[in-house]
């Protein structure tokens, strides 16, 4: 329990220092934001007063904090470019972007931990072989590739989905889903062949260690010491990586998104990119930011319920 | 040095890794080479005359939509996204190395506070800190080298920072100490020489994690401008005609995967040397 | 007394490399009810692999066994592989240098120490099963045994963790214990303590042990005959008192002279 | 007091500090050893024994320097003492050559300046000194075996000949038959160069037959302090009796 109050202090606190990076980085930008709302005739009086009704003339640190505060309630601040609340322009998007990346992070699940077991169970074998070239390259496939790959394979020669043919959430959630699912794939893929190559080696290196002997030792069969012994202990350096993936996922959806012509959270973050608007922007990162480092506290969570050692030490 | 001509030849003959691995990076380098003194067209040639045409003798890749031959730019986009990789990844290794190696072994209130704005720059996955800095200094190719050395610095410095931790209370640095090795000379004398393994293989996976960034933000759109090549951005352009003309979308596609896919054959290849 | 376990002219070969390496040659080793056998020797001497062979714990793709390990009517080296798993943790347990590593690290003592038990004795109820596990920690020697069978490995010192190792080994009570350098890794008084635990488990259960040792003088405070190896063979085998007082091998005098000899009465003359 | 004292230490309590994490704990402090005092005189050979956690390695770690968190006094007649570590396959680095190793400590003498030559002429006196071949200086660490190795950690310590040697349980790692051979060439040189040595063990065997004194140590105090043979003859201490019991002395 103190463990977990402790990685929750961690976590607040990495995310206070995301935030003042973000806002930062966003704040330094040269250009007056007031002059970028209302265009560039607008005369000077109109661009004070906005400053003023904007609280740019503030110093920054008060900046921050009504910025942070209205974070935390809700407000990320309204567009320069559409003039409405940063808020109302992303609520209906996240849901997408997240179902995605949550289907991706499943199927990495569901395909590479039984692989990940068949190889090292057959390590050096015919089937290990040819299952870690194919590893090796798939991993090398962008995720942008793969995705229109699997476009020209499954939507347009085996015609299994229509491109393009996006179903929103609020028509038909089967649909959507239907619909998600390969692009959720081709986000999936290279972490799917990573997971594999890691559970592999992390199964291999376990089941050399003495536990292992000692689990033979005691009359067990291979699958035995695989399930009973060695896999719980190979999975501890996998539930990181699979934490780091997941947000990645999170990351690649943005990708994977025009791709497939998704109207999620990524096309908004591009075209608010070239058009500089930032609020916008500042928004949809530190969104994302956000989903990571919870991410990274559920798998800090996780990696203590496996792992007896951790957190005691001290 | 024999030995290692040795070794080589023993492993191109007996590792199928690091033979395919030898084999499909020298096609990419050459691909590289030959593009930087001969091309067979000009990257931006247009000819309305030849547009999307298939794989032909006059065009071993084929045409794109403009008639703009797609080797040719495909010769010119590697070299970008080889280029951009080499940059990202001799950043991210000396920025990283230098700032692991410091706060590694000095450790101290000033290692906390790195270590904490590193792990906040870790929660953003690559692409997205890329993003960021590329909105706000703009777009184009020095921006995305950029971007992406920033973007890679943290992962080394860790990778840096944990070896030299663990080195750091070994008995040779102690040992070396006590016969009065100075702070500086430890560090790059002493400890470095001895990551050189593990800073090898992170170069090698960075370097495939960096052509797989760039050509995923130049997919975006960020990163070389018109009309000039990158291999992400003619797959975007490609997407549109992929039914009917595959050979415009495969072939820039494969030369991503190849080039990665050489780079991490030689990675295995090297982690099962014999 | 009666014989329980033969081994005749084992032979183990390596094939890592391009040249064969001989691991141990000639091995014979014949072990009686209730005996305790020393094996001696440094590292690389073979005395590692000879119990582990015999433990049915050397199965690696890259190596060669030739020769005979009678056990109980059967010879462990070319029975199936189910018969020997039959006789393993259960007629013949085995315990290892490091305890630090031989237990597995994310799963309960209790659960470690009772696995045998429902490998080989399914019939036994889970909390029958967890009254013997308890017993026999108890038995070993660590205090607060309802404690320790709920705590992780590394809540446990050096010593506790070699306990608990024999208390796993020791619960389907088998004809043979193999200890493999069960004290190398301990304090000298804690390998005190723990050569008095196989001494008792000796005495009372009348286990045969096969003990494995660097450390010459900790072989003659515990067993009955001794075994010295040297590359992979035996050069010399008998009683340990014999050994002591008349080696005839020039290795195993050195050896002996190798242990700091202790006089207390005399002036020292050293220097 | 007298002239020929090479150490002493009086009073002397060392903390360790709690390296991990300090955002939360309040840099709790480990006090490892407790009031520690004795004296050692030129040319001799004092053994500290004890069992892990008795404090005596940390003891060597703060009389070299590498402990500087500590309270009391030690007086030390000769600066930079030297030290050979237990475990030889980590006491050398093992991304260079031996004879790299071996110059090391000349390179960075800040007393005086080491031409190449005279170096080289150095180097090949302590390998003579450390009973190895010359072909040794163009292996790298992992191509040595334990005692080999020990022995190079042996001549690195020598190279600028050091009057006082800390040997931190410089056998425990090796084979008895090399413990030996080991234990001889420290006896060798301490009689050839008079070297005063600390030897640290929990081999109450080897401590007997090197030293002249002995610190008997427990969970970083002392037990017992005497000559070793009075020690052994007739121990005071009831740990020190348990020890000499276990190890089958008495």
């Amino acid at each position: 329990m103190k463990y977990i109050i402790k990685k929750l202090f961690m976590m607040i606190v990495t995310l206070l220092v995301v935030s003042i990076c973000v806002f930062l980085a966003f704040n330094i930008i040269p250009g007056d934001p007031a002059l970028r709302m209302l265009g560039t005739e607008a005369s000077p009086e109109l661009v004070e007063q906005t400053r003023q009704e904007m609280g740019l003339n503030d110093p920054l640190p008060v900046r921050y904090g009504r910025w942070l505060f209205g974070f935390v309630q809700g407000d990320f601040g309204t567009s320069y470019n559409y003039k409405i609340p940063v808020k109302d322009m992303v609520i209906s998007k996240v849901p997408i972007t997240l179902t995605m990346a949550v289907m991706a992070f499943l199927l990495t699940i569901l395909i590479s931990i039984p692989l990940g077991i068949l190889t090292a169970r057959h390590e050096g074998g015919l089937l290990d072989r040819i299952l870690m070239v194919t590893d090796q390259i798939v991993m090398s496939i962008p995720p942008f590739f793969s995705g229109i790959l699997i476009t020209l394979i499954f939507g347009m020669v085996l015609r299994l989905f229509t491109p393009g043919g996006f179903t929103n959430y609020t028509v038909d959630v089967g649909k959507f889903i239907r619909y998600l699912f390969f692009p959720s794939l081709a986000i999936a893929l290279p972490k799917v062949a990573m997971t594999v190559k890691m559970l592999r080696g992390s199964l291999l290196d376990e089941s050399m260690k003495d536990y292992a002997r000692t689990a033979y030792s005691r009359g067990n069969n291979t699958n035995g010491v695989l399930y009973r012994h060695v896999l719980k202990n190979a999975m501890i350096p996998v539930i990181t990586f699979l934490g780091m993936a997941l947000a990645d996922m999170v990351a690649g959806s943005i990708v994977i998104e025009q791709v497939f012509s998704i109207p999620g959270i990524s096309r908004i973050l591009m075209t608010s990119i070239s058009n500089r608007d930032y609020p916008v922007v500042e928004a949809i990162i530190m969104g994302i930011a956000m989903i990571v480092i919870s991410v990274n506290f559920l798998v800090d969570v996780v990696y203590r319920i496996v792992d007896p050692r951790i957190g005691l030490e001290e | 040095m024999n030995s290692y001509k040795k070794a080589i030849h023993k492993n191109f003959k007996e590792n199928t890794f690091f033979r395919w691995g030898c084999i499909i990076t020298v096609l990419i380098l050459l691909l590289v080479v030959v593009g930087l003194f001969w091309m067979p067209y000009e990257p931006t040639a247009m000819n309305a005359a030849e547009k999307l045409k298939g794989i032909s003798l006059r065009h071993p890749m084929g045409t794109d939509n403009m008639g703009r031959d797609v080797l040719s730019r495909v010769m010119y986009g590697s070299r970008i996204t080889l280029l951009i990789a080499a940059g990202t990844v001799a950043i991210g290794t000396v920025a990283g190395t230098i700032i692991g190696a410091l706060t590694g072994y000095f450790g101290g209130m000033l290692d906390e506070i790195i270590m904490r704005i590193i792990d906040a720059l870790f929660a953003f996955p690559s692409i997205l800190l890329a993003l960021v800095i590329v909105s706000i200094f703009g777009i184009g190719w020095i921006q995305l080298l950029l971007a992406l050395g920033i973007a890679f610095v943290p992962s080394f410095a860790r990778i840096v920072r944990g070896e030299v931790l663990r080195c750091r209370n070994m008995d040779y640095v102690e040992n070396a100490r006590l016969q009065g090795v100075s702070d500086f000379r430890m560090i790059f004398v002493h400890i470095l020489p001895n990551i050189r393994g593990v800073l090898m293989s992170s170069i090698l996976i960075g370097f495939n994690n960096a052509v797989l960034a760039e050509a995923g933000l130049s997919y975006l759109g960020i990163g070389s401008q018109p009309p000039y090549a990158s291999l992400g951005k003619m797959l975007s352009d490609a997407q549109q005609y992929m039914f009917g003309n595959p050979s415009y979308v495969l072939c820039p596609g494969i030369v991503i995967v190849l080039m990665v896919l050489g780079f991490s054959f030689l990675g295995e290849g090297i982690s099962r040397w014999k | 007394m009666e014989i329980i376990l033969d081994v005749t002219d084992l032979h183990i070969e390596f094939h890592d490399h391009d040249q064969p390496e001989v691991a141990v040659e000639d091995f014979d080793l014949m072990l009686g009810e209730g005996e305790i056998v020393g094996i001696v020797g440094e590292s690389g001497s073979g005395k590692s692999m000879s119990a582990l062979a015999i433990a049915g714990l050397l199965n690696r793709k890259s190596l060669t066994k030739s020769g005979r390990i009678m056990f109980d009517g059967t010879d462990l080296l070319t029975c199936d592989r189910k018969k020997l798993r039959s006789y393993q943790g259960d007629e013949i347990s085995i315990i290892f240098q490091e305890p630090m590593t031989s237990l597995n690290p994310v799963k309960r003592i209790g659960w470690q120490v009772e696995e045998s038990l429902y490998i080989h004795h399914r019939e036994i109820s889970k909390e029958d099963r967890r009254k013997r596990a308890v017993e026999m920690l108890g038995s070993v020697g660590l205090a607060d045994a309802e404690n320790v069978y709920y705590m992780y490995p590394h809540e446990l010192s050096g010593g506790m963790r070699q306990r608990v190792m024999i208390a796993a080994a020791m619960i389907g009570n088998p004809k043979i214990l193999i200890a493999d350098e069960p004290t190398t890794a301990l304090d000298v008084t804690v390998q005190a303590q723990i050569v008095e635990l196989l001494k008792k488990i000796n005495r009372e259960r009348n286990t045969s042990i096969i003990f494995i040792s660097h450390d010459l003088s900790l072989v003659s405070q515990l067993c009955q005959r001794v075994i010295v190896m040297q590359h992979g063979n035996i050069v010399e085998s008998g009683r340990c008192s014999d050994i002591f007082s008349r080696p005839r091998h020039l290795y195993t005098k050195r050896l002996i002279a190798a242990i700091p000899r202790i006089d207390l009465g005399d002036d020292k003359d050293r220097r | 007091m007298s002239e020929d004292i090479c150490l002493r230490a009086s009073n002397l309590s060392v903390f360790y500090k709690n390296r991990k994490r300090k955002l939360f704990s309040k840099n709790k402090k480990i006090q490892a050893l407790f009031d520690v005092s004795f004296e050692m005189k030129d040319g001799e050979v004092l053994a500290i024994a004890g069992e892990s956690g008795s404090g005596k390695s940390t003891l060597a770690r703060t009389i070299v320097g590498i402990n500087k968190d500590y309270t009391g006094e030690i007086y030390q007649k000769y600066d930079r003492p030297q030290m050979v570590f237990q475990d030889p396959y980590s006491s050398l680095n093992p991304a260079k050559k031996i004879g790299w190793l071996l110059k090391e400590p000349l390179r960075v003498d800040r007393s005086c300046k080491w031409s190449e030559a005279e170096a080289q002429k150095r180097v090949e006196e302590i390998m003579e000194e450390i009973e190895l071949p010359l072909a040794i200086l163009d292996r790298y660490p992992s191509q040595l075996s334990g005692g080999q190795r020990q022995r190079v950690c042996i001549g690195i310590a020598l190279m600028r000949s050091p009057k006082l040697l800390i040997a931190d349980e410089p056998v425990s790692a090796l084979d008895v038959t090399i413990q030996a051979q080991i234990l001889e060439l420290i006896d060798n040189l301490h009689r050839k160069h008079g070297i005063s040595i600390i030897f640290i063990s929990h081999d109450l065997r080897v401590v007997y037959k090197v030293s002249d004194h002995v610190l008997i140590m427990k969970n970083g105090r002392v037990e017992e302090y005497g000559s070793t043979r009075q020690v052994y003859r007739e121990p005071q201490a009831e740990y020190t009796k348990q020890l000499l019991k276990a190890a089958g002395i008495k």
